[in-house]
């Protein structure tokens, strides 16, 4: 097995008084691809968010998140720096109102780089890592919010790249798009692993064993399995997993 | 279906017949306005100073005092309704505490301006040593228009998406950060909507002023640039009888004789000046938009 | 090792931002909530003097028709009826228009509407109060005059000049509670074969209640607030109204009218300011009152 | 964007301090500065005065304010500002002390019943005048005019031309609660807009919109009031505190001068102190005036 990117040690999480997440323990490997997966409500997305302190202002983390050996869950931490090292793409694309170009170097400027020839670099490293380069190449400066949907979750994309995180965190970050789009980003992921440890929640148990190397399965906020994609899908440990693979629940 | 499209008809029909008769209503005022002002105003009107009781007085000062004082407000209100707004959007936990403060600051907007002005007399003139002072007047027109500002500013920001404002927060960025550099160049425009009705109110409220700014203009010297001499029209110390004020004191208790024409040909003055204002803020607050994006 | 736990830990332009950002912010509410407490405590203070210096009593002031300052007695339930009458149903009638125009323009009209209606709306905001009152008496008071008889001056006056003069404010202000409903939610509803009404009358207005509520408060708070323009037309005249047509006089208007006339200090100004004191509880109320409304409704 | 905020704030804060540093510093070190409050209807008179007072002495600085005679006499009591104009004695008030004040009398103004231009009536006889505001006439036709509603117009409870009017010509006896208004400029549009309206206003405020009634077959005219022929009059007083600052008291002595009294208290259709062959007290007790 390979270096640990980030461990997570009985981590439980609540939305006031409402346990969603219970008693998560896991290692997420380095530069691999780890789906969670699991039904609706199964408290996946909640854990995924509390991993870069995304879950703050909504919910009560407690428990250890251990990243390079410092427990990022504790009310000391810079979560801007951890968000900084762990990057976050959402559901929905979220491009903001401003040229393509702009976005893509959004982080890099609120961290004061003015340079120009490194922008211009990091904007065609960013968008040929998230396979946005050619098609866009030409209209850096137009504005983002006309791309097409598939286009603006690259361009999300290419904009946590650009940051340079260690980690990427994606909450379902195809559910919203065309098969085609789908196929695009997928292929891209694959490039990415090997610069980037990716964490990613699916719904979508084909995708899950079309990327992912590990997979971890969720069920009423508890971690039931977690083993490589290819054991957990031909071999399940558990009757539960088994029963939701098979598309049989409870 | 049938039945549907007909109610739509209908509706459509109710809506659009209201709205006409309101537009008639509004444009028909302002244009009644305009008709019975506008052959009063010349530019010896515009340019030359008001009479105490005999005719053919101006109203330069008072122009150029309702602008001023325009601009003094906003100066204080806006940061002040923005930076509270930001706070209660954003960062307030939204418990009874500040919806209690919520329903104060709107509660406030009912009362009368007497009231805001006897309350400016006695603290700001009085009590802070201000006097009679355009910036006493700009006080308590803050006051005025906080409630509204506020509201208009918080529903502004309350409208960027939530997206946004987490597609900021998971590139690391601060909360303050994302507020100002992706929430409020979206919620630029609701914001500029709550300024320029405010300024509107500004531009015609007299009963908080005559307590405060006063309803008089001595000894201004347009000249005189420098903010802190007495006598320059950049002092906001100075008392400023602003175009609203001068409209009521000259309908209450001028002696001119040619009351009506002032009246009515300054009321034309003040809608223009609106407007003008109104357009430029808009205009202002695009390119501000633009710039912010970058 | 170590070098991680200083990053991670350790201070950075970021937090110093969210500092300041913080601050900033914390401190002009604040500023806002001291202000708005001074004014409420300084409105109390005063208010209240008329019943502790014993020159009025508190049964007398709320239920009592006679209000006479010079005769020392305070019976202010005339002005608190008609305040009440002339802001709700000038609201009332207000709010219909208001919509229809603020649909018209956002759902309805091409936005080019929108944009011409928008700076003549804004316009009207700032037309000082006096003007609105002198309309009203050379226009609204003969047609009243005309059309239900009497002297003119009183209630059906009063209401129309108040129309005017909230229609802006709430006019606008539900143009941009409308505009805050999102795009997808109106092509939703449309998608799923509503008509243009059944979308806004399902899915666009209650979306927008709150912002249509707001709206309607502030409209109301400007006539609860607006003197000059009503004492002009409502024939100003501290009697408890018998009817649409009879004078009458607004909390607002006696304020005003009486201010400048009594000495600080005395009962007659006391009771002025305990008038002051009723008006904000009185809206205090009303907008309790329109939450718990649209909360249920 | 930050910078400007905190920039913003230094600068708000800044003027504050300043505003208060330099009304203090200006209060001590100059004492050249008047602030006059009160009477509505005197401030276009003491306004209109205000240059010719700072060719004497330029650097007096002399704010003229309205905001009603009650504010006036409150505030100079009070010590908030120099001067505080009035159109009524303070004896006259409630919660004055008058004997802590100084009274100068700089103008008489005639009061004046009005009523709508169209109405077909020239004159009233004092009882008349006082049974219309009464109740007891409601109609034109009891005074010879024609078959028309009377609609009454009132000035606002506490106003100085009430209170004369009430003195005058009430007598004592309760007016009929109607309309009020609280301004001379707003009696005259009302009077001037509806059918049947009868108020009344300080002569100089009389124009071609409204109609002036004879008394008793008097003319209000500044001859007529001199003599009290036209008893219908009141004055324009300025208070002072006892210990008032040289300058308020210069401003003072100016307005009762005869520059002012000659030539801009005709101008304004007052009527001057110094032609007046009688005196009224605070309680209404007419005396000769010595040499006239």
């Amino acid at each position: 097995m390979n270096e640990i990117a980030l461990a997570v040690q009985n981590v439980a999480v609540a939305y006031g008084e409402k346990p969603v997440v219970t008693d998560v323990n896991m290692e997420f490997p380095a530069h691999q691809i780890t789906a969670l997966i699991g039904a609706s409500g199964s408290g996946k997305s909640t854990l995924l968010r509390s991993l870069n302190r995304m879950n703050d202002e909504i919910a009560t983390v407690t428990g250890q998140i251990n990243f390079h050996g410092v427990d990022i869950n504790r009310p000391e931490t810079n979560v801007y720096r951890v968000r900084q090292q762990i990057g976050m793409v959402f559901q929905q694309p979220t491009p903001f109102p401003m040229s393509i170009y702009e976005n893509v170097i959004y982080g890099l400027r609120l961290r004061g780089e003015k340079d120009r020839t490194v922008l211009d670099q990091r904007v065609e490293a960013s968008l040929k890592q998230a396979a946005l380069w050619e098609e866009v190449k030409d209209r850096l400066q137009t504005s983002a919010q006309a791309l097409s949907g598939g286009q603006q979750q690259r361009l999300c994309i290419a904009r946590t790249l650009a940051t340079q995180p260690e980690i990427i965190l994606m909450d379902e970050p195809t559910s919203a798009l065309d098969p085609i789009s789908t196929n695009q980003i997928e292929a891209t992921l694959a490039q990415l692993k090997e610069q980037f440890t990716i964490i990613i929640v699916t719904h979508n148990m084909q995708q899950a064993s079309r990327i992912s190397d590990w997979t971890a399965y969720f069920e009423q906020g508890k971690l039931v399995e977690f083993k490589p994609t290819d054991q957990l899908f031909m071999n399940p440990s558990e009757q539960r997993t088994a029963d939701y693979l098979s598309g049989k629940f409870g | 279906m049938q039945k549907a499209e007909k109610q739509d008809r209908l509706a459509t029909g109710l809506i659009l017949g209201l709205a006409g008769i309101a537009a008639l209503i509004v444009i028909s005022l302002v244009a009644y306005l305009l008709i019975t002002g506008l052959p009063h105003v010349s530019w010896h009107f515009l340019t030359s100073s008001a009479s105490a009781f005999t005719s053919g007085g101006g109203i330069f000062d008072q122009l150029f005092n309702s602008f001023y004082l325009v601009i003094l407000t906003l100066a204080v209100a806006v940061p002040l309704a923005l930076g509270a707004a930001i706070y209660l959007s954003e960062y307030a936990p939204q418990n009874g505490w500040t919806n209690a403060l919520r329903l104060a600051i709107e509660v406030l907007s009912s009362l009368p301006s007497i009231v805001i002005g006897l309350f400016g007399y006695l603290v700001f003139v009085l009590r802070w040593g201000l006097d009679f002072s355009l910036l006493a007047g700009a006080l308590a027109l803050t006051i005025i228009n906080l409630p509204l500002l506020t509201r208009a500013c918080e529903t502004a920001l309350q409208q960027v998406p939530a997206l946004q404002r987490q597609a900021g927060l998971g590139l690391g960025m601060p909360k303050w950060q994302v507020t100002l550099k992706i929430v409020l160049p979206q919620a630029l425009p609701g914001i500029l909507t709550g300024a320029i009705l405010s300024a509107g109110r500004i531009f015609g409220e007299a009963a908080a002023l005559i307590y405060t700014a006063g309803q008089s203009t001595v000894n201004v010297d347009y000249t005189n640039w420098n903010p802190f001499a007495p006598t320059s029209f950049l002092n906001p110390m100075r008392p400023a009888e602003t175009l609203a004020v001068h409209i009521w004191k000259v309908n209450t208790e001028g002696l001119i004789p040619d009351a009506a024409a002032v009246s009515s040909g300054a009321a034309a003055v003040l809608i223009l000046t609106i407007l003008i204002f109104n357009l430029s803020a808009r205009g202002l607050g695009n390119y501000l938009a633009r710039r912010l994006r970058k | 090792m170590e070098n991680w736990h200083t990053y991670l830990t350790g201070a950075s332009k970021e937090r110093q931002q969210e500092r300041r950002g913080r601050w900033l912010t914390s401190l002009a509410l604040l500023v806002i909530g001291a202000l708005v407490v001074t004014i409420l405590l300084f409105l109390i203070a005063k208010g209240v003097r008329l019943f502790t210096t014993g020159e009025g009593k508190l049964t007398e002031f709320f239920f009592s028709p006679t209000w006479a300052p010079g005769a020392g007695v305070f019976g202010a339930a005339p002005m608190i009826v008609t305040s009440l009458i002339v802001t709700v149903v000038a609201g009332l009638i207000g709010l219909p228009f208001a919509l229809a125009v603020a649909l018209a323009v956002t759902e309805i009209l091409p936005p080019v509407a929108k944009k011409l209606l928008q700076p003549v709306i804004e316009l009207l905001v700032g037309i000082p109060s006096v003007v609105y009152g002198l309309v009203g008496l050379t226009v609204i008071v003969p047609a009243v005059r005309q059309l239900v008889g009497g002297t003119g001056f009183g209630l059906v006056a009063a209401v129309g000049v108040l129309y005017l003069m909230i229609m802006p404010t709430m006019t606008s202000m539900a143009i941009e509670a409308l505009q805050a409903v999102p795009k997808q939610q109106r092509q939703a509803s449309a998608g799923l074969g509503a008509t243009r009404w059944q979308t806004i009358h399902r899915v666009v207005l209650p979306a927008a209640r709150g912002g249509i509520l707001t709206a309607m408060i502030f409209g109301m708070a400007r006539a609860f607030g607006e003197a000059l323009a009503v004492q002009m037309v409502i024939g100003n005249a501290a009697i408890m109204p018998t009817s649409l047509q009879s004078s009458a006089a607004t909390l607002t208007s006696v304020l005003t009218t009486g201010m400048g006339n009594t000495i600080m200090g005395t009962a007659a100004n006391d009771a002025l300011w305990a008038l002051a004191l009723v008006l904000l509880a009185m809206s205090l109320l009303f907008n309790l009152g329109m939450r718990l409304v649209t909360k249920k409704g | 964007m930050k910078k400007g905020w905190l920039a913003f704030l230094v600068i708000v804060v800044g003027l504050l301090g300043w505003g208060a540093w330099s009304a203090h510093s200006s209060g001590q070190l100059k004492q050249a500065k008047v602030t006059n409050v009160g009477s509505t209807a005197l401030q276009p008179l003491a306004e209109a005065a205000v240059p010719g007072f700072n060719q004497q002495h330029p650097r007096v600085n002399v704010t003229i304010q309205g905001g009603g005679s009650g504010t006036g006499l409150s505030q100079v009591q009070a010590g908030a500002v120099d001067l505080g104009s009035s159109d009524v004695y303070a004896e006259q008030k409630k919660g004055i002390d008058a004997t802590k004040l100084e009274d100068h009398i700089v103008a008489v103004a005639g009061i004046v019943p009005i009523v709508n231009p169209k109405l077909k009536v020239n004159n009233l006889t004092t009882d008349q005048l006082r049974r219309i505001f009464t109740g007891e006439i409601t109609n034109w036709q009891a005074v010879g005019g024609p078959d028309e509603k009377i609609t009454i117009i009132n000035r606002a409870d506490g106003s100085g031309t009430r209170l004369a009017f009430e003195d005058l010509i009430l007598k004592g006896q309760a007016p009929k609660p109607a309309q009020e208004q609280d301004s001379n400029g707003t009696v005259k549009q009302i009077v001037a807009n509806t059918p049947g309206a009868i108020s009344y206003v300080a002569l100089p405020y009389v124009n071609s919109t409204v109609k002036t009634l004879t008394l008793n077959g008097v003319k209000a005219t500044a001859a007529n009031i001199q003599t009290n022929r036209w008893p219908l009059w009141s004055y324009e007083h300025v208070y002072l505190r006892k210990n008032a600052s040289p300058a308020a008291r210069a401003f003072v002595k100016y307005l009762t001068s005869p520059t002012v009294q000659q030539t801009l208290v005709p101008k304004a259709h007052y009527v001057s102190v110094d032609e007046m062959q009688v005196h009224r007290d605070a309680h209404g007790k007419l005396s000769p005036v010595k040499g006239k």
